[in-house]
């Protein structure tokens, strides 16, 4: 590798490589810039440790890998063909140790010939402990990068857009045909992943010039079309929508508006492919040194950044295109000392060039940094030429992933020796190099396998595919998998045409009857972060706030997540933890009065004259008989029979219902209704409206929770399970004499809008009782006591009403959803766990522990909430256990051992207050 | 067969690892086996491997229409663990994990087994008792787990966001050090070597189309390398299990779904176990070559398109960038989509049919993989014998109708919301 | 720059107008009584007093004074109060539409979304309702509990608009 | 993701539909129990056409059958269920 090779007059920022600072010139990628400053080694493979340069002016580099950025902005693994240089751009060369230049991990290389293909599945047996042994080490040897440790401090973007045509690439046939369509009027897109478009047209300059392309640029736009560069088609999914990711800021750049990419979801009328084409390399000894180049990217270092990449060139190759390099070479300076020319007879390109046919590189010799000779076979003979680069072309493979993914087919150039795209369902189509690649000339060099790369990030040789058919995995997929081809960061953009056509060979057939593995999304690999979009700070999971959240929040409670909602679990006064304030809540529940948030129970107004219909049909229990103003008791079943959701049910007028159930539930009882409503019963006249947001809900509970009532509505409360719409604070509410806690107790329902002023007066009137908030812990507490069940604990998906002790109020008439689940016989078979209470005979119960009767026996039923007597203390619990409704009177054991925590419990009716329900009257 | 061995390696450095025969045989189906398994992945290899090791029977083909562990067996997570809640779980893939811990010796595999730990982590109270409730079910049944606290779930996996306000703060978790990963690919190849050694033949591009019937019996299949005579014959072809069974005039309790996986760009390590959570749905790896494998819930609704809802994939990895922030640069280098058969109550299916002499494995959901030695196992005991084995009787395809399901999530008789 | 601004509007009375039965004869007693249509999908109706925004095939999202409509609906149709549980969020400015993009799968930018016409979305996974008022304003339907979530996406989002 | 043709809204993203079930699991009113637990635990799940059951639920909240491919996503009908509509 030769120096700096263009005047520092233009130069105009700086960037820093492995700790040294070098200057770069607007437009440099960074590839660009090293080789401008006459470095040749970049960095290291991924198996081998072998040293590695700059191969491409591309997205395909397999070899140039660096790690680009500093803190959270580290980008590991970036390919420096492929990121823009800035003023400040750090990167560091990666997968060595101590340095680039001095690298233990070559260790590796030297024993290659061990480490052949499959290495891994031949060894290291013992333990599954000794194969973490030696894992430990591999894995440390393994990796390109390091991640970087801090949270990203930059946001990214998800658009959705929508256009006529959507055009990938955009070389002049992209420019060309995304402007014809802008001009049809119609909307369109133009992507390109370089900074600029039109840039092959600097490589290779045709009647269209850089004028054409910025007018052309200018047409599309004032036409209504958008052009985005640095954006690229990585994904084509169903329908025809293409994913493109942009980048508003290159790797480890600070965004200009804080957003360092966007992730753009296009649905494209039309997709049209002008991705052009890659070229290939060859196979043969040593082909992987630093200095050995792809022809097309040598001419693009020449003619679009203004390096020389070597001053004397060897150049290789099977086609024409090859010749426009040694061009463009002679007129940088360059000495071009021998072109190697596959094919037979002299191809009319020499024009004075020293060009030998039936030529092919053997091999090369040079340092880590650089090339220092070539040799090759003329005619048979080996020959040898001192040279500092070597550009091969083997051939061109057009860029057919999108189409692919598109679920298109290809069929074979056999001039090409390419495949070309062919048939698609979706409206696709691809034109200009990815559709026509150049003619080339293919024979079968007959060069050594060994170190023959043809997956170079990967270190795959020619030997390794030679190996894995000759151990049978000779699928494409097999060999592919058995030796690790194509699957680098890279994808095999540059290898897989080389093995294929070993691959071919071995078998005997031609390559396109060797297969071709999948393309699958991305194009080009995808920031994580960019895929997350918005939603990596919350897990696309935004917290529902309450309609009295800013109440709530005022008295700071511990909060408790249930679902995506936050609700109050205790409101602790100073001082007290959160057992010690969910007691003292409970207790005045029991012996005054408390007061909840419940509003995000689930709720549905049910109106009309089929209103009857359709709950019976959703509800096990029956509600015909409910005279208006009156509620009572429900659950639901699925239609395998088992309990999914419980609630109330209440007759609000003539022909309007109220049915709550769970909050967990809210969704999916949303959805079950509107199914039995709309897709089972569309012919009922019946209205069912979602309106768990509308209302807000406050529960008054206690004995003397009647009284605070009275004086809140000023008329008598509605007795238990009775229900009335009146006012409080001048606002309409609903009240609903209903209780969870299993105290004389009223849920108030109010448009959510106007919750404050009815909160604040229930809470006034509370409080002047000797009453207190209370929150979730305290709630469980009561219920728990009570014996009320709760979806996700009691209610678990598994459980018949039976199971449950709800079979007495299942609707006699039946025609609910889930009678005839019901009738399966597993369902009332002997040894089904059954709801039971628990309670302590030493010990604390702990919640979710399993019940044993000796230690050391599996489980026959679990403790699914445990709590404690509210007044008189002691610890109890609910529990599923096996026949438990014949079990009451035995002792068990309630085992934790993750928590080392036991209990030896006494099998009891799962009702531990007021079992009666006195409590219910006035 | 040649022994693998590091010996074997050294030697080849010497020859060009020139001396290795194919890791198994290439041959012509003959008129007639014994017992026809048809899909060559993980279970089916599995299958045939136990059917010839333990129970000595030789006159057994297995059946690929592509590629040996062409399917899920080559698309998943690679995850093995046997963490379940309910008994018959336990014992099915805790008698797996066992195979698992001397895979690679029995096999003379490496199938890179590496129990690194299985942790679910949890993010409120109510999670971690849910996670003990699971723990204490385990230890109960005798498998190894583990409670951990906030500073353990730290120490392990350093990279989780552990700030008290993160949308799901992590309060500790629950760990398996049993579990962990393995190579997914070994494991096929692995199961297909041990079982060619013993003169199973495995049969590769050979599509069944049909079953030959004698009356109410199978004696055979129709594939496109003609027909082939068959004793008994086992179907093991996960997503395709409704499509197979179909052409024997079955219906079954299995929706297939796509369910995707990703992977990383390779980095050096930084994450240690295999990373799960009891209310994300995202679970996230490190592969020994240093990619990131991330994988989420299935696209829920059916598919046999093998690819996947890219807004599915996004949403997987907002909830994994949100455990793991240090993720947010690495890039995504290949997605792919398995063809998962969603059983009616997220249990496997293996046992009779209602069609004599023909048998079905299938059912996995989305966690097949770890099950492979133990679905292998199970279901050459009942090939072999006719009837199930205790581990797979509560498996059989009859639960669905007499109600006696095994419904891990309580979610019921719909594929799409679990 | 494209400009955006977002604005929470002050709580108004919204209902849910549903038919369950005899649409067209609800439909004639409507435009009777109203003087104008019972508004297409995807599309609104009437004046600032009330409003009908079409939604659904059998619901319209009503703005307004409601207190004519249970005798047109007779026993054809339920008339319920939704209002407590929506956040209605003005969007204004030339940027509405660029902003509704982000994080969105609904084309917004489309010329034949036109003042006047509504559609029911996901933006952000919240459902979300859209009734475009004027080429510089749309008016958003939030739910309650989502709201604080989605302002914040919004206010974030309109900073990086171009 | 699928564009799918919402009988009233028109073409709208997949990301606002909810898959329920298919057709062939919902048993029919008044068939035996045996039949019906029948028909909610089998589907015929072929690798091909399938009529499905969608709901537009982050959009018009309509239900409606949609008649798919399973391998190419290929949507060859789309029908509107539920009660009568005003267009």
């Amino acid at each position: 590798m030769t120096g700096p090779s263009r005047p520092n007059t233009d130069q105009d920022s700086s960037f820093i490589f492995d700790g040294m600072r070098y200057p770069a010139r607007k437009g440099d990628t960074l590839a660009a810039a090293l080789l401008a400053n006459g470095i040749g080694l970049v960095g290291r493979s991924f198996k081998y440790h072998r040293p590695r340069g700059i191969m491409t002016a591309g997205v395909e580099e397999p070899n140039a890998l660096v790690t680009v950025g500093e803190g959270g902005r580290t980008e590991p693994n970036t390919r420096a063909t492929d990121v823009f240089v800035y003023d400040g751009l750090v990167a560091r060369s990666q997968n060595r140790w101590p340095n680039l230049s001095l690298d233990f991990g070559a260790i590796f290389g030297l024993a290659g010939p061990v480490f052949s293909a499959g290495f891994y599945y031949k060894t290291f047996f013992g333990s599954a402990k000794r194969w973490m042994f030696y894992e430990h080490f591999i894995r440390k040897a393994a990796g390109l990068g390091n991640a970087p440790r801090d949270a990203d401090p930059d946001r990214f973007s998800q658009r959705a857009a929508f256009c006529d045509v959507l055009v990938v690439g955009a070389g002049p046939a992209g420019i060309e045909a995304a402007l014809e369509a802008s001009e049809a009027g119609k909307r369109v897109i133009l992507v390109e992943q370089d900074e600029i478009i039109g840039a092959s047209l600097i490589r290779d300059p045709q009647e269209q010039d850089s004028a054409w392309v910025s007018e052309s640029a200018d047409r599309i736009r004032a036409a209504g079309g958008r052009i985005l560069t640095r954006t690229t088609a990585s994904g084509y999914w169903e329908h025809d929508l293409v994913t493109l990711t942009q980048r508003l800021a290159e790797p480890g750049q600070i965004p200009a508006n804080g957003v360092a990419q966007r992730l753009w979801h296009v649905r494209a009328g039309q997709v049209i492919l002008a991705t052009g084409s890659s070229e290939r390399p060859m196979a043969f000894p040593h082909n992987d040194r630093p200095g050995v180049m792809l022809s097309q990217a040598v001419r693009t270092y020449v003619r679009r950044f203004g390096v020389c990449p070597g001053q004397r060139v060897v150049i290789a190759t099977n086609n024409d295109d090859a010749y426009l390099t040694a061009h463009a070479l002679r007129e940088a300076g360059a000495q071009i000392v021998a072109i190697l020319d596959a094919r037979p007879a002299p191809a009319g390109q020499a024009n004075g060039f020293t060009t030998f046919n039936n030529a092919h590189p053997l091999s090369t010799k040079g340092s880590r940094h650089c090339l220092k000779s070539v040799s090759g076979l003329v005619d048979g003979v080996s020959k040898s030429w001192d040279a500092d680069l070597l550009a091969v072309s083997g051939g061109f493979t057009p860029v057919v992933h999108l189409h692919c993914q598109a679920g298109g087919s290809l069929e074979w150039n056999d001039a090409a020796q390419a495949f070309v795209p062919a048939q698609s369902r979706q409206n696709v189509k691809t034109i200009g190099g990815a559709a026509t690649p150049a003619a080339i000339f293919t024979s079968a060099p007959v060069v050594p396998a060994k170190k023959s790369f043809v997956d170079f990030q990967n270190d795959v040789t020619l030997a390794d595919v030679d190996l894995a058919w000759a151990e049978g995995y000779r699928s494409v997929e097999h060999l592919k998998r058995y030796t690790t081809l194509g699957m680098a960061t890279d994808q095999g953009k540059t290898s897989n045409m080389g093995a294929l056509a070993r691959l071919a060979e071995k078998q005997g057939v031609a390559i396109p009857e060797a297969g071709l593995t999948t393309f699958r999304p991305p194009y080009t690999p995808v920031t994580m972060g960019l895929f997350a979009g918005a939603a990596a700070k919350d897990a696309g999971a935004h917290k529902r706030r309450l309609a009295l959240y800013d109440v709530h929040a005022a008295k700071k409670p511990i909060w408790q997540p249930l679902g995506y909602w936050f609700r109050p679990r205790a409101y602790p006064m100073t001082g007290e933890n959160l057992a010690e304030a969910a007691m003292r809540e409970a207790r005045s529940v029991r012996t005054a009065v408390g007061m909840t948030d419940v509003s995000t129970l689930a709720k549905f107004e049910v109106s009309g004259p089929d209103a009857v219909t359709l709950l019976e049909t959703v509800c096990a229990t029956s509600v015909g008989k409910l005279a208006i103003g009156r509620g009572r008791y429900t659950f639901m079943l699925r239609e395998d029979g088992f309990v999914f959701d419980d609630g109330t049910v209440w007759r609000i007028d003539e022909n309007r219902y109220l049915l709550t159930s769970s909050t967990g539930g809210a969704d999916r009882m949303a959805t079950h209704l509107s199914y039995v409503r709309n897709y089972l019963h569309p012919e009922l006249s019946v209205s069912v409206v979602n309106v768990q947001e509308h209302h807000a809900g406050i529960a008054i509970a206690g004995p003397r929770a009647k009284s605070v009532l009275a004086k809140l509505i000023g008329e008598e409360p509605p007795r238990h399970m009775s229900t009335v719409a009146t006012k409080i604070a001048d606002v309409a509410v609903l009240i609903l004499a209903a209780s969870y806690s299993g105290e004389r107790a009223f849920e108030i329902y109010v448009d959510a809008r106007n919750a404050t002023p009815v909160w604040g007066a229930c809470e006034t009137a509370v409080v002047a009782e000797g009453g207190c908030l209370y929150g979730l812990e305290a709630m469980e507490f009561l219920r728990i006591e009570k014996g009320h069940l709760v979806v996700g604990a009691e209610i678990d998906g598994r459980m018949t009403p039976h199971d449950l002790a709800l079979d007495k109020m299942l609707n006699k008439a039946g025609g609910f959803i889930g009678s005839a689940g019901l009738t399966r016989p597993a369902l009332s078979e002997a040894g089904r766990r059954q709801l039971v209470g628990l309670e302590a005979v030493e010990g604390s119960i702990p919640e979710g522990s399993m019940l044993v009767t000796a230690d050391g026996k599996s489980p026959e039923g679990h403790v699914s909430a445990s709590a404690f007597r509210i007044l008189e203390g002691g610890s109890i619990a609910l529990g599923q256990l096996a026949d438990g409704f014949l079990r009451h009177g035995e002792e068990l054991i309630a085992t934790s051992p993750t928590r080392g925590q036991r209990a030896r419990v006494r099998v009891v009716a799962p009702h531990f207050y007021d079992s009666a329900g006195e409590r219910y009257r006035d | 067969m040649n022994r693998y061995s590091a010996f074997g390696l050294l030697r080849g450095a010497l020859n060009g690892q020139k001396h290795w025969q194919p890791a198994w045989r290439d041959p012509e189906p003959k008129a007639h086996y014994d017992i026809i398994i048809i899909g060559g992945g993980g279970h089916g290899l599995a299958t045939a491997y136990y059917l010839a090791k333990v129970h000595g029977l030789r006159n057994i083909a297995v059946l690929e229409k592509g590629w040996i562990g062409g399917g899920n067996t080559g698309r998943n997570t690679t995850i093995v663990r046997s963490n379940y809640r309910l008994k018959p779980l336990h014992d099915l893939f805790e008698f797996g994990l066992k195979l698992w811990h001397n895979l690679s010796d029995e096999l003379n595999y490496n199938v890179m087994f590496s129990p690194r730990g299985a942790m679910f982590l949890g993010h409120s109270d109510a999670d971690m008792v849910k996670l003990a409730e699971r723990g204490d079910a385990m230890r109960c049944d005798g498998i190894d787990a583990d409670l951990m606290t906030r500073d353990e779930v730290a120490k392990l996996e350093p990279l989780l966001d552990m700030s008290r306000n993160a949308r799901f703060p992590i309060e500790g978790g629950l760990i398996q050090r049993r579990g962990g990963t393995a190579r997914h690919d070994a494991v096929a190849w692995g199961y297909a070597r041990g079982a060619d050694s013993f003169g199973v033949d495995i049969i590769q591009k050979c599509e069944v189309n049909g079953f030959i019937r004698d009356g109410d019996a199978v004696v055979g299949v129709e594939t496109t390398r003609g027909r082939i005579g068959a004793g008994r014959v086992g179907i093991c072809v996960a997503g395709h299990s409704g499509h197979v069974a179909g052409l024997a005039g079955l219906k079954l309790p299995i929706e297939s779904q796509t369910l995707q996986a990703m992977v990383t760009e390779g980095v050096k390590p930084m994450i240690n176990s295999v990373i799960m959570s009891q209310s994300l749905h995202c679970y996230i790896s490190q592969s020994d070559k240093g990619g990131i494998v991330f994988g989420g819930d299935p696209d829920n609704w059916p598919s046999y398109a093998q690819r996947g809802h890219p807004m599915v994939m996004e949403g997987a990895i907002a909830q994994g960038l949100a455990l793991v922030p240090a993720l947010s640069r690495l890039r995504m280098v290949r997605t792919w989509s398995g063809v998962t058969d969603m059983s009616f109550d997220g249990s496997p299916i293996i046992g009779e049919t209602p069609v004599r002499n023909l048998y079905l494995n299938g059912g996995w959901c989305y966690g097949g993989f770890k099950a492979t030695p133990a679905s292998g196992w199970t279901y050459a005991h009942t090939l072999a014998t006719g009837s199930p084995h205790a581990l797979n009787a509560p498996f059989s395809l009859e639960r669905f109708m007499t109600g006696a399901t095994i419904d891990e999530t309580g979610t019921g008789p719909m594929p799409n919301s679990r | 720059m494209t400009e955006v601004t977002i604005s929470t509007l002050p709580a108004a009375p919204l209902w849910a107008f549903e038919i369950w039965r005899n649409p067209d004869a609800v439909a004639t007693r409507f435009a009777a009584a109203m003087g104008f249509a019972l508004p297409k999908m995807g599309t609104s109706g009437g004046s600032d007093a009330l409003r009908l925004i079409r939604y659904e095939p059998t619901v319209w999202l009503l703005e307004g004074d409601a207190s004519a409509l249970p005798s047109i609906l007779d026993t054809d149709g339920a008339l319920t109060a939704i209002g407590g549980g929506i956040t209605r969020v003005l969007l204004s400015g030339t940027g509405w539409r660029r902003l509704l993009m982000e994080g969105g799968v609904f084309d917004a930018e489309s010329p034949a979304f036109a003042v006047g016409c509504s559609a029911s979305t996901i933006i952000d996974h919240v459902n979300i309702r859209l009734h475009v008022q004027s080429e510089e304003s749309c008016l958003a339907y939030v739910p309650l509990s989502y709201t604080q979530g989605i302002l914040h996406f919004w206010q974030e989002a309109a900073k990086a608009l171009d | 993701m699928m564009l799918i043709n919402c009988p009233h809204c028109g073409p709208r993203a997949q990301s606002e539909f909810i898959y329920e079930r298919t057709v062939d699991s919902v048993p029919p009113a008044g068939v035996s129990n045996d039949k019906a637990m029948q028909t909610l635990f089998t589907r015929g799940n072929p690798r091909g056409v399938d009529e499905e059951i969608w709901r537009h639920t982050f959009g018009c909240r309509a239900w409606m059958v949609v008649t798919r491919h399973r391998v190419t996503n290929g949507i060859s009908h789309v029908r509107a269920v539920g009660p009568e509509a005003l267009p």
